[in-house]
């Protein structure tokens, strides 16, 4: 049996969160820059941001963005200036080293 | 068009062998092939294993978009990219381009192109381990041709 | 190194495979190749076969000198270079061309200067049959890439 | 039993056109231009030879040279102009079409 106190807390989240009702944002934090954050995967309120850098300053208090670091809105490049909607997941990860 | 993503054991020689044989015979007349391969080395030390993280949807979206640009821009027969994710030890492919053509110039920007790209943009990145058992991240890619370094 | 003439059948994935397997493992990051293959069409006429002459004393000097030079001038590991002569069918490879290094831009720089120079400067002479029963030496390659062409 | 009339003439042509005694130079055509001028090999005196386009013009009376042909020296690619030698091979072909 739920507490009636915990539903209520979890409807007033999904409210706040929602990707659906468009009112979040996701973010994902990738390789060496997941571990200094400490986080890997976030969903914030869009309340207040309007660029990938309102993102980061949102998100991660410890530290300024790193000079290297790159960021992808909906799994594309953008810059750090770029505009984030509802709904959107914005990524944030250092150079990349593949192939 | 075969763009994939292997999270196990990759050969080479093997997959590009077979995708080969699907395409009609005498249609082309140059194949440029690209292996990546895991060095027992790196910065002057010795390393045993490594781990390829990478951002499986933009990877996704990244290599399709890629291998259609090249696609495009290049008058090729046929193309292949694959590139391994997870534990990888040395001597073992991380990545496999190989592009089909007419004539010999496609092939190689073609095959040049897609490895440069998958080197300095698609989302992948390496986490090695040292033989002493350290680990840490890669943090850059070597240049690549042409690049004046 | 391994620089020959084929007189039979050349198997260009089996015989890198071979090679690449002589090298110690993990001692290289990238292998480029480049493989020529007969095509069944030439400026729009079918072929059904080709003879591939060449000046052997010349030829193998040629080969051996290229393959010397292009070692001294690219970081490599290894290098290997096949090159087909005698009669030939549609979809038979002509030349093989596999080049190991620890990065990228060694490989396929030395890999691309050996084919342009095997296409260019090797004294090879293609005569091709058409399907019709008629013969015809091929009077000139195709541009290599970056040619401007 | 050989005829007493014939090694006397193999002596004399040993004499004009052995290499190791340095009097001949060979010569070789390939592909189209060998068709063309007949000819695949084929052993000169080197007197009144200086260059690769002496070497021509002392054995193909037929034809020019081809402004594309090309001329290798003891297998090494050289220029019309270039000095020819006592049991030098001379080789001409038209442009190269492997790989």
């Amino acid at each position: 049996m739920r507490l009636p106190h915990r539903d209520s807390l979890r409807k007033r989240l999904a409210l706040l969160l929602d990707p659906i009702s468009g009112m979040s944002i996701n973010i994902r934090f990738f390789a060496s820059l997941a571990d200094r954050v400490g986080m890997r995967e976030v969903t914030i309120s869009s309340e207040g941001v309007d660029t990938a850098k309102d993102v980061w300053l949102a998100c991660v208090r410890s530290m300024d963005i790193p000079g290297n670091a790159r960021v992808a809105i909906n799994q594309e490049y953008a810059s750090f200036d770029a505009a984030v909607n509802d709904g959107d997941e914005v990524a944030f990860f250092p150079p990349v080293t593949g192939g | 068009m075969r763009v994939e993503i292997i999270e196990c054991a990759l050969d080479p020689m093997r997959e590009v062998t077979r995708y080969q044989e699907t395409l009609p015979m005498g249609s082309f007349g140059a194949m440029a092939m690209f292996v990546g391969t895991m060095r027992d080395f790196n910065e002057s030390d010795a390393i045993s294993s490594m781990v390829l993280e990478h951002y499986p949807e933009m990877t996704e979206r990244h290599l399709n978009e890629l291998a259609g640009s090249v696609a495009d821009a290049h008058d090729l027969v046929e193309l292949m990219m694959l590139h391994r994710v997870g534990e990888i030890h040395p001597g073992e492919p991380i990545v496999v381009v190989a592009t089909w053509s007419a004539h010999r110039a496609a092939a190689f920007e073609a095959c040049e192109a897609m490895v440069e790209d998958l080197k300095s943009k698609a989302p992948f990145w390496k986490k090695e381990t040292l033989t002493g058992g350290e680990s840490r991240w890669v943090e850059y890619n070597t240049a690549g041709p042409r690049s004046g370094a």
